[in-house]
Order: structure tokens, then C-alpha cells, then sequence
């Protein structure tokens, strides 16, 4: 069967719905091109901010065995600089037919939409305001991520600032309902949503009995994460059926990306996998979804979208279950 | 759902077994792990609560590095006594790949290090070694006479002319691969020594694989830290062929 | 080296630091006391609510490769009949010196407190209100674990009812900041505190397209746990240092009861260990706990309690990363 | 940190490959998949969106289960035709553990199926197999003349008389026990033919193992919704042991 991998995100086409997540090789054009080249049909930039950023000190990311664990600390050039990176990839990645998606991030509401309007110069495809890193918690407080109110405050901010380039808000997994959060953030002007960033977590290191992460903690990504990415999907789709999501977390074969397409996404991030898989995974993966889809019948990644949504019903419905004997078990 | 996972990859720790001092900001640390690795890949050092840093390979078994005193990690690791716990992650990144019969390796400050080890491998092979050692003074030399006593045939450059030819490795470089003694050159070193040996590799057309350093976040291929032309040093470096792609 | 795992918690001697995470097992007298013979210190009853429950129908839980999956939905006899099942346990517990930790929920703050004073009737030595249980959420809406007020209140209910037995709540890990939510249920009269329950998360069959459970989303435990129940407990334990809590998440080996202890726990949970390693799992996970602590010189589990948070000190201080470059790498 | 993990065991898609029907409410399925499996062990067979129920095995190459229609899960399963899609997780729990040489297999409605497997091992080993299988009415009979085909000694009792002895199976069971004329008891049926089975194997003192039915929820060992007498069906029975613990 023939596939077409091609899909349309925010009436813009995209070759594959395969999207490098923020973080993963977004520091250079250069990476950036390769990725595409690699098979993905829009690339996310390094999160960049209003300031140039150290980063944190090594120990930054971990490999734990079921996952990894990461507090880089989103060291950057600031915005000034990024700049020029965004417009050599943005000419860089043309002829590849990529679209170019330009993260940031901010430490007050009114430094999102100043950062916006700085990266605007570089005409990126789409803006993706990061509101959920988990690794600068100390610093800036409570991710904006965490509550409707602020995370619909920076939307705002953001879409007044630069009302032209549609903007993709990333949403925060450690929130216990995310799906008031997209609605909030969209009716606020949020265009897309991409879900999710990395989950909090800690690893100790027993013979020192400490913190391995100089940040201490860090964000979970990788296979561990795949659930919860496919869970926040879920959830969001539901909340805002007709908002596109870029479904990202544990994304590392090719049927993980259809199930993430089935729980609602539109397009899949690809992050970690290439830690896993090495360099070639993005290629992998979207062969693999290729060849899933075409070996169950199905044209385009479009035709699986969503599916998990659209439930069979049965003219005989289950038994309920037994009530638990009052005295447990014979 | 996701198939594919590998083995826990998180620090371990380990003992210095044995220190050698090897010049005024240099010594060599012996630790209590045996590892399987290549010459040229290196591993994380980790100190807890205070920093990470990458060092290359000396010995694999049992695993050693050669430390110099630049900064505040390296400093403390001076400081460790035989006995002293020290945290690894590694092997890290792909080696050098040796090709040919007559490998010229070039090393510029504590870059000898790798080379020493890659030495021993080439020389166990039967292969006729060819070493240029460089350094500002004869002081910073490092594995000159050890290379030496393995039967390398081993040439010396200091900027200061205290030992060998004054100047750089490149002026002896350049006429062993113009008289073609050598048919692949092994280097590391400074950016800048590598950068002009990758010039002279291409101009004299002898494949060479090159040592490169750039600073490393994550250490596992994804946050960009360590890129250089397009390539993740952690991950498909630090070592890389000249002309790029070709594995000589 | 002689260990003594005995522990003491809130005044009360447990013979292990090993808590029956409640859910497992926890159904009948029967099984509580077979967890105690294993190694358990303590063992927590499966959660009951003011009226009886049938649970969910099947599928309720899945091994999805790096952790468990489940939406049991809470199937229990009721709390009058719980009382009978608790009352038999706590007899038979006696002569093995482990205590009995009564689980409950309820669909309203003062049916916490009934089912709280129904409970006491059976004198269990700690109450536990499981106020974080994701998989009845569309039935009650967001748990009460998710806003710090809603937990508080409950909690105060609940000590207003049944002033006497000492009462240990449990907090949900998809919040954004559980440190603030353990200070409120600790300003509100709780005793100690057990983080965590499951993490939401949802699994899709790809030939069907289908969420598997029949809940659709579920709890995720085991394995990939553990990091969250790590930094949850770090995180509890800096914002209540005094306050006892019970680590529960992903601890599979001894080596995992020993981070959970170094994070900041006085006890440590077991749950879905009992699958991976089979029903002796509880005793595997004692000896590897007393083998670690002997064979690195330490008495007994106080003795690594908190250790995380004791830092090292240097007198030269790490070098700050470098600024990423301007135009990307060479 | 956690090194313990098995691989997943999510429910794998299959199809069905052929239907018999055995009786008025019974059929059984061949299903498109190869497992190793001991007689007595079970899977969990579901339908997206609708239940997942507890089956024996009737045979693991091809897996085969014989499905009484009792409710709506096991309707639908009827209405299920060649060529449809069933998805299975097992094998699940633990089986019969044959020894002896002269084994007495009991079974009561569809609690013949797991012994039908368990026959053809017994057979196999040489065993002289003797099998007591009851039902209502002749009508409800399962495996009577396939176990006969396979040379067991089969009695059949049914309690309106209308094949074998009038009665139930613990009537043709007792003189059985009494005369010494098995070394060992193999048991599947409703709860209360399995309580008098084991009352009647400890009376004689045979060692029997006994294949126990509970509402399952998890599957896993965790939830304790399948236990028996302390024991978890779904993770260390479904068959247990009398005197409980011995491994006859
Ligand atoms: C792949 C790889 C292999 C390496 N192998 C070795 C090795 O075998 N032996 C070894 O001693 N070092 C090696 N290094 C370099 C080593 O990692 C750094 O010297 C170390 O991180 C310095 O840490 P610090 O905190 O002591 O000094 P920092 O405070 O980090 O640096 C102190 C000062 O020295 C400068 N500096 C940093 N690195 C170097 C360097 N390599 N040479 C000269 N100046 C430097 C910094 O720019 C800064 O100005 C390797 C680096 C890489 C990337
Ligand atoms: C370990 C194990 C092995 C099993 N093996 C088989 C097998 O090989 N073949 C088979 O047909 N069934 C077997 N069962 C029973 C089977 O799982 C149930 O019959 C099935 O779950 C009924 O589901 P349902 O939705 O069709 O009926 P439900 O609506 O769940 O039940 C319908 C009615 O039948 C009653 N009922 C439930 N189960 C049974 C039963 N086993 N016998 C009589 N009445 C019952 C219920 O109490 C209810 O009143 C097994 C059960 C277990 C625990
Ligand atoms: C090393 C690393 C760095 C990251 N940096 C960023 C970042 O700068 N901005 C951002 O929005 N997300 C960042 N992320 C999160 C990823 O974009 C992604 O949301 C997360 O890793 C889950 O996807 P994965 O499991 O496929 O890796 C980073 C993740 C990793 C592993
Ligand atoms: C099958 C199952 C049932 C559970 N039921 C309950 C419950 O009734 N009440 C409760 O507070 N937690 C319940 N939990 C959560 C556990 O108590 C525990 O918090 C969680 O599983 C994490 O620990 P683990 O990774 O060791 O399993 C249940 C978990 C599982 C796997
Ligand atoms: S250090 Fe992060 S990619 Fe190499
Ligand atoms: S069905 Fe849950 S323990 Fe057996």
C-alpha cells in the first residue's frame, strides 16, 4: 500500500508528522537541517530566553533504565543571538519542505511576548512557548505551566505580541488536570498545543546517597514517560477536540507514534529516542510508522488520528462486577 | 510499549588504585574498574555535589586517565589519595579505528594520552609506529620515553626548543606525510593543532582520524553541547575521520 | 554487621520499615497477615468508602514493559463491613508486632469523616485517607489530593472525627507543587504522610485502536515510578522535615528501599514488587535491605533516613558552564 | 534503579481458525496462536471496549478454550465467527503437576477442559488414566468420547440419571478412592464438587490437585480479588494442592 506521510498542521503541510522535540539537537542550523534530513517534517529550536543562559553544572542527564533524567538548566545564546540560528536554519530547511518552530521561555508574563517579538524577526514557521520546564522551578518559581490562570496570562501576552506567527503552547504533565489547562490556554489564543514536557523526578546515587542531577531533580523523558504523554493527549483532545497536538513523550518506534497519533495527536515529538535508537531513530521511526500503516490498511497518518476516541459499542454491555465478599475470600 | 531500552547507564563508583605524577599539572589516575574499550573513547568523572567531566581513556583494564590540573574539578582530583572514591560513567563515544601499517600519531598536551593507548594497540598488531609529540616546554612533555621503550619511533617538538625540534608538531608532521613514511595519521590535541593537521591530511591525501573536545552537557547524543560539524562528540566522537563520513 | 531493621514510626514499633501498600493484597485478613509474615512492618487494608463498590470492569490492570497500568476502581465491601475484615486482621497481627494501617476514601469531605469513625471501630494503629486515587475521578470529579485546600479539608474532618488513631494521608503525584499540598494536610492535623499513589496514565491496543482498560486511563506503578516517588518524598520531607512518610512508588529491590529511606522516608511501600518478583518479593526486599546497610556499615534504616539532603561541601566550587555559542557550534 | 522487569504482556490480537460446537450453550475455538503452556493453566481473552474473562486451556498449540455461554462476554464469544479477532494475554497462573502413574481426573461442566489437556499429557507419559466426568444431563456432557478415543477409563455420572450413573461425581469418585485404585486426584468443576473432592482425598489420603474458580481483576497477584484459602488463583492457582503446599 502506498503512504503518504505528509500532514497538514495549522494549514501548513508538513513532509512527515514526525517533530523534533525542543532540546533534542536544536542548538545549530546545521542539527536542525539534519533532522529534517532525517525525516522530520518540522524541527523545535533549543528553548533560547530573554538573557543568554550558562545552563546548569554536570551532571545534567541521566540514563536510569527505564528512562532518562534531565536538568540541563536550558543554557542558551538569549534571544538576540538565536536569531541569527533560526534564520539559517529557516533558509536551511526550504528546500527540505520543514517547517521551523521557534521555542522560548521567560521569567515574567511580559518577557514572553518580548522574546516573541524578538524571535518574529527570525519568521519562523510557528513559536512554541515552553511554560513547563521543570529544571528552572528555583529560579522563576512554579512553572507557568502549573495553573490555567498563568499559563492563559503568558497565551495572551504572547499572541499580542506577535499576532501573525500561529503560536504552540507546551503543556506541563505534573498538573492534575490538563485538560482545563489546554482550554484555558487556547481560548486565551493558543493555536496548537504540544504535550509533554518531561515529568519531575529524582535519582539518587546510593554510595554517596545523593542527588546524581547538580540540579537534584530533573525531567523524566523516554519510555517511562509514553503513558503519561499518551494519557495528556488523551485528555487534551477531549478538552479541545478541533486544537492540533503535537503528542510528545516515550515516542520511540514507530507504534508508539501511531498510538500516539490514535490518542489524538496531529504530529509526534521525537526526543529521547535518539539517545536510544542513536542518530538514525528519526528515520526508524518514521519507517516504521510507515510500514505499520501501510501493513494495516491505512493511506496517511491522518487515517489513524483520533481513533482511540471512537469507541465500539456492544448491544449486550458487560456484567458489572461482583461486590467484594464482606469477609474477603473464602 | 516501547521495545527498546538499554542497561542502566548511571555512575558508578570506584577507587583510585594507584596515582602517578606525570609533570608539574599532570598526573595519572589507576582505578579499581576493568572495562572493555577503544582507544580514543573516554568516560564522565563524576564528584557528588560538585561537577562531571569527561577525560580520555589511558588503559581500559584496569581504567585509567591522565589528569591535567586546568580548573576546579581537576584540581580536586590532584587532591585524591589512593583509596579516594571517584564516580565513572563510561565507555563513552567511538574510538579510533586503526587502518594501515604505518600509523603517524600526533599529540599535543595531555592529547598523548589517548595515543599512548592507541600506541600499545597498533604496536601489538605489528604495525610500525610513528609518533610526533608536542608541548611549549620540555617540562609539559607526557609518554615521550614510554612510547619510546615500546619500540615507537618517536619524534619531539616544544615551542621553546627545550627538547626536540622547536616549533610546532605540524613543521614535523608536513615532511613525514609529504615522503609518504606514513599511511594514516591518529591525532589530538588542541583545537588549533587539529584543525592544521586536518589541513595537511587533506593536502597530502593520508586518511586521518582526529581527537576533538567541545564542553558536554547530557554526555548521550541529544542537547547539542558538544557539536562539531554537525557531529555529537559524546556520541559519534569524539574521534572523527578526515575527509568526514570515511572511516580510514 | 548486626542490623536491626525495626523501626519506629509515630511512636509505633514496626518490626520492618516495609509497608503492604494498600490495594495489594489488602482484601482480607488472610492476606494482610501473609504480608507481615513476609517482612512487612506495617500493612495497609485495601481502600474502603461509605458504600460498597463493584470496581471496574475488566480489563483493570496491564504490564506495559516498564511499569504497571490499572483501574481496579475501587471495589470494596463498605465500611461497615470493612470493619469486621480490619478487626480480624488486627488480631491476628498482634502476635507478629506489625501494625494495621486502615485505607479509606469517600465521595464528600464529611463522609471522610464517617467512614473515618466507622473504621476506628475495628482500633486499627493508623488510619490512611486515600484522598489521590486517580481512577475515580469522572465519578467524584478531581481528587481531593489535587488543591492543597480540598486535601486540607479533608483532613480536618477526618481528625475531627476520629481524634485518637494517628492519621496518615495520601497525596497524589500529578500536582505541581506537593510540597505545598503536604504542608497544608500537615497544618490541618495529618499525622504523616505516604507519597505516592499511581501516576494517570492511558495504554492503547493498536490493532483496536482501543485504551485497554476499561476505565480507558489508569494508575501507573512500579518501575517507572520510582524517580517521581523519589522526588516527591524529597520534596515532602524538605517542606515537612519533622513529619513521617511512608515512600511508596516503584521499590522493586533493596537498593530501591534504600534511595526511598536517603530521599527522606521512614518507611518504605511495596506494591506492585509482589508481581515483578512474585509474593516473596517482601522478603527478597527485607534481606536486600539489611545485606546493603550491613555490607556498607549501618545499624539500621534511621541511619541512612535523609541522608539526600546532607550535601557535601567543596572548597573550590565547580566552574560555571560555558555560554552556549552564538551561531551554534563550529 | 529498578533492575527487575519482565517483558510486557499487554493482550496480543489474534484470530479464530475454527469453531466446534460441543453443546447447546458450548463451543469451542482455535485460536491463531502457538503458546507453551501446562493443562490447567489459563488466559485472559478480550474485547476492546466490552470485558476480559478467565478461560482454561483446552490445548496451547494451537491455543484452544471451550467457552460455556453463561452471560454477555461469553454470548458475544459465540456469536464470533471463523476468521474474527480475539485478544489473549497468557498463559497465566499454574497448571496440573502430574505424578504417579494411575491419575483420576474429576470434571464437572466445562471443568472437563482443562483435564481434556491434561489427558493427552497423562496419556502420554503412559499413565493408565481413569476420568469420572459429570453434568446435569446427558445434553451437558463435555469430552466424554474424546477422552474414551484417547483410551482413558471414563465413568460418567449425571444427576437426572439419563447417561452413566444417576448422581454426582463424588458418588462414582469415593469407591474409587476407597479401593486404592488411583495414586492421585486431578480436579475442575463447580465449587462445591471441588470442596467435597478434597474432603474425600484427605479421607483416603490421595494426593490431589484441584483447579479453583474466583472473580479475577488484576490477574497480576496484586489485588487479592481471586483468593482462595490465602492464595492468589490468577498468580499461584488456579490449580492448588491438597493438603495445601504438597506438590503431589
Ligand atoms: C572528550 C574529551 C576528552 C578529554 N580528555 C582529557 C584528558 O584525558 N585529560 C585531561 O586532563 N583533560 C581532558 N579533557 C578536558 C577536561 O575535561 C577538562 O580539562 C576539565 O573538564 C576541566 O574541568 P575543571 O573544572 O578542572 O576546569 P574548568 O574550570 O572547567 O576549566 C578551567 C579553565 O581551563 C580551560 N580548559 C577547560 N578544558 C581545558 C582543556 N582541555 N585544556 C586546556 N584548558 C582547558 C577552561 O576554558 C577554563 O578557562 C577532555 C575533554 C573532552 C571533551
Ligand atoms: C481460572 C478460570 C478458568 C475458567 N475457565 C473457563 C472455561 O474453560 N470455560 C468457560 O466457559 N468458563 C471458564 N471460566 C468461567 C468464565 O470466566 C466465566 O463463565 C465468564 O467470565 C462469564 O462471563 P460472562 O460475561 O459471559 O458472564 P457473567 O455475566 O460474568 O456471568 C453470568 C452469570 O453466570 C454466572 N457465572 C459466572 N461464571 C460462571 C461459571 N464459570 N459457571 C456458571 N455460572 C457462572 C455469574 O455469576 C452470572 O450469574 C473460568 C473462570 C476462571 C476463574
Ligand atoms: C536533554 C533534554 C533537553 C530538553 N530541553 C528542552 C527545552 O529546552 N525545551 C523544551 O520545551 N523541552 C525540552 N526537553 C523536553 C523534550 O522536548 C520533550 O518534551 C521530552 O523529552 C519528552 O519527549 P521524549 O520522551 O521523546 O524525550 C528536553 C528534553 C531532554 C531529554
Ligand atoms: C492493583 C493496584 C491497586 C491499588 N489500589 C489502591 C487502593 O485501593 N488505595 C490506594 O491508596 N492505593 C492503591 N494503589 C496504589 C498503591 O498503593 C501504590 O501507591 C502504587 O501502586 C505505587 O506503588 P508501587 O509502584 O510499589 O506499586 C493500588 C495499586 C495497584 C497496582
Ligand atoms: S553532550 Fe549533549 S549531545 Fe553531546
Ligand atoms: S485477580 Fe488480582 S490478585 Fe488475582
Amino acid at each position: 500500500m502506498d503512504i503518504r506521510l505528509a500532514t497538514s498542521f495549522l494549514r501548513r503541510r508538513l513532509p512527515t508528522p514526525l517533530v523534533l522535540a525542543s532540546g533534542i539537537w536544536g542548538t545549530s542550523a546545521t542539527l536542525l537541517v539534519r533532522a529534517a534530513q532525517a525525516g522530520c517534517g518540522a524541527v523545535t529550536s533549543k528553548s533560547c530566553g530573554p538573557e543568554p543562559r550558562r545552563g546548569h553544572v554536570n551532571p545534567t542527564c541521566l540514563d536510569w533504565g527505564h528512562g532518562l533524567l534531565n536538568a540541563i538548566g536550558l543554557p542558551n545564546p538569549g534571544a538576540e543571538a538565536e536569531v541569527a540560528i533560526l534564520a539559517a536554519a529557516k533558509a536551511a530547511l526550504a528546500p527540505l519542505g520543514s517547517a521551523l518552530i521557534a521555542s522560548f521561555f521567560a521569567d515574567t508574563v511580559a518577557n514572553f511576548g518580548r522574546v516573541a517579538a524578538v524571535l518574529a524577526q527570525a519568521e519562523p514557521d510557528f513559536l512554541e512557548a515552553n511554560i513547563s520546564c521543570p529544571n528552572v522551578h528555583s529560579e522563576f518559581g512554579e512553572p507557568f505551566a502549573a495553573r490555567a490562570e498563568s499559563a492563559a496570562a503568558v497565551t495572551a501576552a504572547i499572541k499580542e505580541a506577535v499576532p501573525h506567527i500561529p503560536l504552540i503552547v507546551k503543556l506541563a504533565p505534573d498538573v492534575p488536570d490538563i485538560g482545563r489547562i489546554a482550554q484555558a490556554v487556547v481560548a486565551a489564543g493558543a493555536d496548537a498545543i504540544c504535550a509533554i514536557n518531561t515529568m519531575p523526578g529524582l535519582i539518587i546515587d546510593l554510595e554517596s546517597g545523593q542527588p546524581i542531577l547538580a540540579n537534584r531533580r530533573g525531567g523524566i523523558s523516554g519510555p517511562a514517560l509514553l503513558p503519561i504523554s499518551l494519557r495528556c493527549v488523551y485528555e487534551i483532545h477531549q478538552a479541545v477536540p478541533h486544537v492540533p497536538i503535537i503528542g510528545t513523550g516515550g515516542v520511540t518506534t514507530g507504534a508508539d507514534a501511531v498510538a500516539m497519533l490514535m490518542a489524538g495527536a496531529t504530529a509526534v515529538g521525537i526526543g529521547s529516542a535518539v539517545y536510544y535508537r542513536g542518530p538514525e531513530a528519526i528515520t526508524l521511526i518514521r519507517d516504521e510508522l510507515a510500514a505499520w500503516l501501510s501493513s494495516h490498511g491505512y493511506t496517511s497518518p491522518e487515517a489513524v488520528r483520533g481513533l482511540a476516541h471512537r469507541e465500539p459499542v456492544y448491544d449486550l454491555p458487560p456484567s458489572p462486577p461482583p461486590f467484594p465478599a464482606a469477609h474477603g475470600p473464602v | 510499549m516501547s521495545a527498546v531500552v538499554l542497561p542502566p547507564m548511571l555512575p558508578q563508583a570506584t577507587r583510585i588504585e594507584a596515582i602517578r605524577t606525570e609533570n608539574a599539572q599532570t598526573k595519572t589516575l589507576v582505578l579499581a574498574a576493568r572495562w572493555q574499550a577503544e582507544p580514543g573513547q573516554f568516560l564522565l568523572a563524576w564528584l557528588p555535589r560538585h561537577d562531571e567531566k569527561p577525560f580520555s581513556l589511558v588503559d581500559a583494564d584496569p581504567v585509567t586517565i591522565t589528569v591535567a590540573a586546568v580548573g576546579p574539578f581537576t584540581r580536586l582530583l590532584h587532591r585524591l589519595q589512593p583509596g579516594a572514591r571517584l564516580w565513572l560513567r563510561g565507555p563513552l563515544g567511538r574510538g579510533f579505528v586503526l587502518g594501515g601499517q604505518r600509523p603517524l600519531l600526533v599529540g599535543g598536551g595531555y592529547g598523548v594520552a589517548p595515543l599512548w593507548f592507541l600506541a600499545r594497540r597498533a604496536v601489538a598488531t605489528g604495525a610500525t609506529v610513528t609518533a610526533v609529540i608536542g608541548a611549549r616546554t620540555a617540562a609539559d612533555l607526557l609518554f615521550v620515553d614510554r612510547l619510546a621503550g615500546l619500540g615507537v619511533h618517536v619524534m619531539v617538538t616544544t615551542e621553546d626548543g627545550s627538547r626536540g625540534q622547536k616549533g610546532l608538531v605540524t613543521d614535523a608532521v608536513a615532511p613525514l606525510l609529504a615522503a609518504g613514511a606514513v599511511d594514516g595519521l591518529y591525532g589530538c590535541g588542541p583545537h588549533g593543532m587539529l584543525v592544521a593537521l586536518a589541513r595537511l591530511a587533506q593536502r597530502y591525501g593520508i586518511p586521518a582520524q582526529l581527537s576533538w573536545e567541545a564542553y558536554m552537557r547530557c554526555g548521550l547524543g541529544l542537547c547539542g553541547s558538544c557539536e562539531h560539524a554537525g557531529r555529537l562528540l559524546c556520541q559519534e566522537g569524539p574521534v572523527l575521520s578526515v575527509p568526514l563520513g570515511c572511516q580510514c
